[in-house]
């Protein structure tokens, strides 16, 4: 089995650790990472498949994506970072609220 | 002809465009407001008479607009809406009328007059729809209409009867949609046919529209008020009298009945609504109505409750003629709906007249009141006595009939059931006309008010006296051309296979 | 092109925020027209296909526009419209400089999202609306918005991580991310399985369908009204559209069982969110639950997965739009009025607000389907396909959740009727946004009557075709 | 997330479990991929002439997926929008930074923005292009603020915002001026392909680069008050 799959797998159990941070830990900080890394799990298994040409050129298109998608959760975590401090500054801790 | 085409939508849209004009007008143009009522009201009468005519010489009325694929919205007018039409708009001018003396310097009365003219346009499309699911779309809208009036008053207890109106109606109207839409997957149409368009479908489906039947004929119920389904009537009582007056004589208790018609006519076909063997049973809960609603009636104080009561089962003897399987049974049913209509409306403006004028609400306080309001009394009193069945009012004939037909299709009970219904009414109403002819005025009324000569204002005073006298007249002259008596046979003869 | 026009808004917004609110009206008003255009366009000439930047797929990027994105165009359209007007008066100057770029962005990325047929283009444009929608509600300010918005953004992230996944999924089996390219190629395998499941998750999830639902009250609940609206209205029903669009496209080797699981979702959803809307006792909040349940009804159609039933679901989706955006409004208006929301205390309101209340009632007589209305013919197409297809329980769904609406709308305007007894001082409301919320009630209503045109515009380019069985 | 958000072992045991099933479920899926799928490098390598830059991500990027990297941009724009709508700069700490940062930034910030200027140049042929250059010249801007600087007065209001916007707009302005040459969106004529990428590249690079310093300095300028 290929170092492309191994890559790929990894970037799988990224996906599930982020999962798993984002729903157990209230502090948002650690959601926020929690998120962060999932994407970046997803990015990986993106990148990596990409590696199974013939030619062992890698597909630049997923490559593209990447670079598409790492621009949008760099915005993200920008907008997610200062809603917290916000969040935090209007409540005190840096926790999601009860439900309102 | 285009105008044949189109003349049915245009009675309906004058009185929503009247409710549309009436709505913004600011409370204190009083005027414009009576002027548009009136010349809507007015304006529809004569269209009204116009095409009853043209019916009668067998022209052909019907609009059509596509609604759903393979579904359109039809407004026909036959012989057997017309009888409705008439009723309705003739009763909506004189309760215009009255209304506006009744309601005359109370708040919102653009709310109330912009609903009262929704009303009828619901109750007119009711009457005019040419298929089922026009039929449904009025039906539902005339509950959404009713809802503000009931509620007019805006107190916790008007509320409350609105809540309960809702809770029942809404209902009613979910299950007739159900059936409605159960009917058109099996059957392909709703389109309404003398003597029904169901005799085709496949016998394997006849359980399933059995169930249709009872589906139909439970939301109509709610409407028509037929027990266990007549909770809601007596509670909106709170509404003001014009309001019950709407309810019980011109549009929502009708429109139930209306529909039963409808279903069990148009739909179903009566021969082969026998056959299912569904007539039967709507019969006897049609019979036990009456009787429920006269026993209940005899207990009421409430003078407005009484009269309730006794629309719940006056109305049941429409629904009774339909189901009881012949020509002069039908006959019988259908006139009822004119006269109750005629004579109930009657009973209810004596009875706002009496609250207005002298605060009257409750029966023990009605002695003597025929010195002070002769007037009213009389009125009254010929309500009563239509209702009651004594000829030759108007009541009469269609008691008459009911029982001739069912002598006739062989169901003797029927006539124990008029006759102790019979007993009942006079049960219930003599005593109040004792008391007010006859007793003496105990202490003076609870708040009376004076209006100059009259007893009380004439636009109160002249619609009971009316409908009083159609009452006579009805029952009079009930083989005269275009009274409802010959209509009905009219339409009998179309329904019944010769 | 649809898409570049509020963009061009957005960005003149932001540079000259004083006049903002001029800019986004008449950029409305444009974008309106375009969209009439490019209907025009569609409903002469039939479905249209657009390659951008001339590059066919799978190389670049198509957009579609056949009768299904054409009628969500549409229905964005007006909505925008009678947003657009509804915050011109909404707003104070600081608020408006930051709403109107943000909503141009969000209309901008609905536009996109409508027309595009690029599973990986639908991600860029999901995280373009998900991040303008949590701005825009953070808008409100105050602590609840804050935190709703906080929990909508991760949410949104989830979702689109989820979805983002099942895209990679797909490119790396098929080599593409065209729809129609992908519908050829796609043969059932784990990875399909995986993908479905997880866009599908991930769309839910941002669709807030049942048990999913948890962060849209909140949310809903604490934006300012011309959002609520906004959110209800149009953005959760785009994820929904990007779901129907892959199942009726991509995944045809959907199956039965999952259909009926979201059916039994969808179910629950109705029931749940009507009884805890019953149970609300402020007035948005209800609003939002009842969002919840109306989302229950368009999952309905899955399981039926019948041409007509998706019909049906659409028809449902465009008439709560207007629906809900209006009552939305009607909402914004008394608490404008009222100075708060809560039900018990709605006194006056029908008195002094009659257009509001109007609007409140029209949009809740659409939303109980109650004829007749846009809401009622959905209902009667869905329950129609339900009994066709011998699956008549959803029918009574349908039924029951049709009343517990009734019972929540008239619980609302049965306290409106009664006479004032403690007087409180009040607002006025501009009369602009009352003839907002009034002018979609009555679209709502409205769409009762045009139905055979909607239908016949839903067929163009056969969105459905595929979905036969 | 959830709104019983509680820390109950059983609830944590639940989700491991959930997870470790989907886990598996999604690498057994991995799995089953083919072991060769070349995706689409042929298309663009067929193409690659055609897109007026040899390097094939930046073509992918730029010409054959222009529109999302368009779109991109908008959300880059849509984020500094957002973190701008909930408040203004955090008060700048005014402690003087310290003497290894000064003359550390003294030394890096040129070298940074030569840097990027490279990038941005070699990204048509070799890896590298706008992001890359974007976010080299952001860092250098990182620096700067760390080390206190502030941004003039008068450059905050309008050219700041006209220098954010400036990749957007010239983006779109781009592919609409190729619409009334008749071309469809962002359809480069493939003489002048290298010319105009280079040109957007050039503005997306300053306004990625100037966006993430507004991103990271978490509010907009004071001067936005009035």
């Amino acid at each position: 089995m290929s170092a492309v799959f191994v890559y790929s797998l990894v970037g799988i159990g990224l996906f599930n650790l982020g999962l798993y941070a984002l729903i157990i830990y209230p502090h948002l900080l650690r959601k926020i990472l929690a998120v962060n890394i999932m994407g970046s799990g997803v990015f990986l298994v993106l990148v990596a498949l990409a590696g199974r040409t013939a030619s062992g050129v890698p597909d630049p298109v997923p490559h593209a994506m990447v670079i598409t998608g790492i621009v949008v959760a760099v915005s993200a975590t920008a907008l997610a970072l200062v809603l917290m401090l916000r969040v935090s500054a209007a409540t005190g801790q840096p926790e999601l609220p009860e439900e309102k | 002809m285009n105008w044949d085409a189109w003349l049915p939508l245009f009675i309906i849209l004058i009185s929503l465009l009247v409710a549309l004009a009436i709505f913004p007008l600011a409370e204190e143009k009083v005027k414009t407001r009576i002027s548009l009522n009136l010349g809507g009201a007015l304006l529809k009468l004569v269209l009204v008479g116009f095409m009853l005519w043209g019916v009668y010489n067998g022209h052909h009325y019907e609009t059509r607009l596509p609604f759903l694929p393979g579904l359109d919205l039809v407004l026909r007018a036959d012989a057997l809406s017309m009888l409705f039409v008439v009723l309705s708009t003739g009763l909506w001018f004189l309760t215009t009328v009255y209304a506006v003396g009744y309601l005359e310097d109370s708040p919102h009365r653009s709310r109330f007059f912009g609903f009262f003219s929704l009303c009828v346009t619901a109750t007119i499309g009711v009457a005019l729809a040419g298929n089922l699911i026009t039929f449904l779309l009025f039906y539902e809208l005339l509950t959404l209409a009713t809802y503000p009036l009931i509620v007019h008053r805006g107190t916790e207890a008007s509320r409350k009867a609105g809540r309960t109106y809702l809770i029942y109606t809404i209902g009613g109207g979910a299950l007739l949609l159900i059936g409605t839409i159960w009917l058109y997957s099996l059957s392909g149409t709703l389109e309404f046919t003398t003597r029904g368009f169901l005799s085709a479908v496949d016998r394997s489906h006849h359980p399933a529209l059995v169930i249709i039947f009872v589906l139909l004929i439970a939301g109509l119920g709610v409407k028509a008020a037929l027990i266990p389904l007549h909770g809601w009537l007596p509670q909106s009582m709170v509404a003001p009298a014009p309001v019950s007056a709407l309810l019980h004589a011109v549009a929502v208790v009708k429109a139930g009945a209306f529909g039963i018609i409808r279903v069990v006519y148009d739909v179903f076909g009566i021969e082969f609504s026998a056959s299912l063997g569904v007539t039967l049973p709507l019969a006897i809960v049609a019979a036990s109505t009456i009787i429920y609603g006269s026993l209940r009636a005899l207990f009421q104080d409430d003078l407005k409750r009484r009269l309730a009561f006794s629309t719940v089962s006056q109305v049941s003897y429409i629904v009774l003629g339909i189901a009881i399987v012949g020509p002069l049974a039908t006959i019988g049913g259908l006139v009822h709906l004119v006269h109750q209509g005629v004579m109930k409306i009657t009973l209810f403006f004596c009875a706002g007249n009496l609250a207005e004028t002298l605060g009257i609400h409750k029966v023990s306080e009605m002695s003597g009141v025929g010195k002070r309001m002769p007037w009213t009394m009389v009125a009254f009193t010929i309500g009563t006595l239509g209702m009651i069945g004594a000829p030759p009012l108007a009541g009469f004939i269609s008691k008459w009939y009911l029982g001739m037909g069912a002598l006739e299709a062989g169901q003797g009970w029927v006539v124990f059931v008029l006759a102790g219904s019979s007993l009942l009414n006079a049960g219930y109403f003599l005593p109040i006309l004792y008391a007010a002819w006859f007793k003496e005025p105990v202490g003076n009324w609870p708040a009376e008010r004076s209006f100059g000569h009259y007893e009380t204002s004439l636009a109160l005073l002249l619609p009971p006296l009316v409908t009083a006298l159609l009452a006579v007249l009805l029952g009079l002259f009930a083989s005269a051309p275009f009274s409802p008596y010959s209509w009905s046979q009219f339409i009998t003869t179309l329904e019944y296979a010769p | 092109m649809v898409i570049l026009l509020p963009i061009v808004a957005a960005l003149s917004c932001f540079l000259w925020p004083g006049r903002s609110i001029w800019i986004g009206l008449i950029n409305t008003f444009t974008i309106v027209l375009s969209v009439a255009g490019l209907s025009l366009q569609v409903v002469e000439q039939g479905a249209g296909r657009y390659a951008v930047g001339g590059w066919e797929a799978p190389l670049g990027i198509a957009l579609v526009s056949d009768g299904l994105s054409l009628l969500m165009l549409m229905v964005t359209a007006v909505v925008g419209l009678a947003i657009s007007v509804y915050s011109s008066c909404y707003f104070n100057q600081d608020k408006a400089r930051h709403f109107w770029p943000l909503w141009m962005l969000l209309w901008a990325a609905l536009n996109a999202l409508f027309l595009s047929a690029d599973i990986f283009n639908i991600y860029v444009t999901l995280e373009l609306m998900g991040l303008a929608a949590v701005a825009l509600v953070a808008l409100a300010g105050g602590k609840n918005s804050l935190g709703a918005a906080m929990r909508y953004l991760l949410v949104s992230l989830l979702g689109s991580l989820f979805y983002l996944l099942g895209v990679v999924l797909l490119y790396h089996s098929f080599g593409t991310v065209d729809m129609s390219l992908l519908a050829q190629r796609l043969e059932s395998s784990p990875a399909v399985w995986a993908a479905m499941g997880l866009m599908t998750s991930g769309l839910l999830l941002k669709t807030a369908l049942f048990p999913l639902h948890f962060w849209l009250p909140p949310a809903h609940g604490n934006a300012p009204a011309p959002v609520s609206a906004l959110l209800s209205a149009l953005v959760v029903k785009a994820s929904f559209y990007i779901l129907l669009r892959l199942w009726l496209e991509v995944f045809p080797v959907a199956s039965f069982e999952a259909g009926q699981l979201l059916g039994l979702l969808g179910a629950a959803a109705v029931l749940w969110g009507g009884v805890l809307a019953l149970r609300q006792t402020r007035l948005k909040l209800m609003i939002a639950y009842s969002t919840v349940m109306q989302i229950g009804y368009l999952f309905l159609a899955f399981p039926l997965a019948s041409i007509a039933g998706w019909k049906a679901a659409v028809y449902l989706l465009l008439s709560h739009a207007l629906a809900k955006t209006a009552m939305f409004m009607a909402a914004g208006n008394i608490l404008l009025y009222e100075g708060h929301d809560r039900i018990a205390e709605l006194d006056r309101v029908a008195q002094r607000l009659p257009m509001t209340l109007g609007a409140f009632a029209l949009a809740g007589v659409s939303l109980m389907g109650l004829p007749p209305s846009g809401g009622f013919i959905g209902k009667w197409l869905l329950l129609e396909a339900a009994i066709r297809s011998g699956q008549w329980w959803w029918g009574i769904v349908l039924i029951a959740g049709g009343l517990l609406t009734g019972a929540y709308v008239f619980k609302v305007i049965g306290f409106a009727f009664t006479q004032s007894n403690l007087p409180h001082e009040s607002r006025a409301v501009p009369i602009g946004m009352e003839w907002a919320a009034l002018f979609m009630a009555m679209l709502a209503i409205g769409l009762g009557f045009i139905a055979p045109w909607i239908l016949s515009i839903m067929d163009t380019g056969s969105p459905f075709g595929v979905a036969t069985r | 997330m959830n709104p019983d958000n509680n820390n109950s072992t059983l609830f944590r045991y639940l989700l491991i479990a959930v997870l470790i099933t989907m886990t598996a479920g999604l690498v057994y899926a991995l799995l089953s991929l083919p072991l060769l799928a070349s995706g689409l490098s042929f298309q663009v390598t067929q193409n690659l002439q055609l897109s007026g830059v040899e390097n094939p991500v930046t073509a992918v990027l730029l010409n054959f997926r222009a529109y999302d990297t368009f779109l991109e941009m908008g959300v880059l724009l849509l984020a500094l929008l957002a973190v701008w709508s909930l408040g203004t700069l955090p008060k700048q700490r005014e402690t003087a930074p310290g003497e290894v940062l000064n003359s550390l930034s003294g030394l890096l910030i040129p070298i940074l923005v030569l840097m990027a200027s490279y990038l941005l140049w070699v990204g048509a042929s070799a890896p590298g292009g706008a992001f890359q250059a974007g976010s080299v010249l952001a860092a250098a801007g990182v620096l700067l603020i760390l080390t206190g600087w502030q941004l003039n007065e008068k450059l905050q209001g309008l050219p700041l915002r006209f220098a954010l916007v400036a990749g957007l707009s010239i983006f779109m302005a781009v592919g609409v001026v190729l619409m009334l040459f008749g071309r469809r969106f962002l359809e480069y004529p493939p003489s002048v392909a290298a010319a105009l990428i280079l040109l957007i590249e050039a503005a997306a690079t300053v306004s990625i680069g100037i966006t993430l310093v507004a991103l990271f300095s978490g509010g907009r300028p004071e001067s936005e008050q009035q």
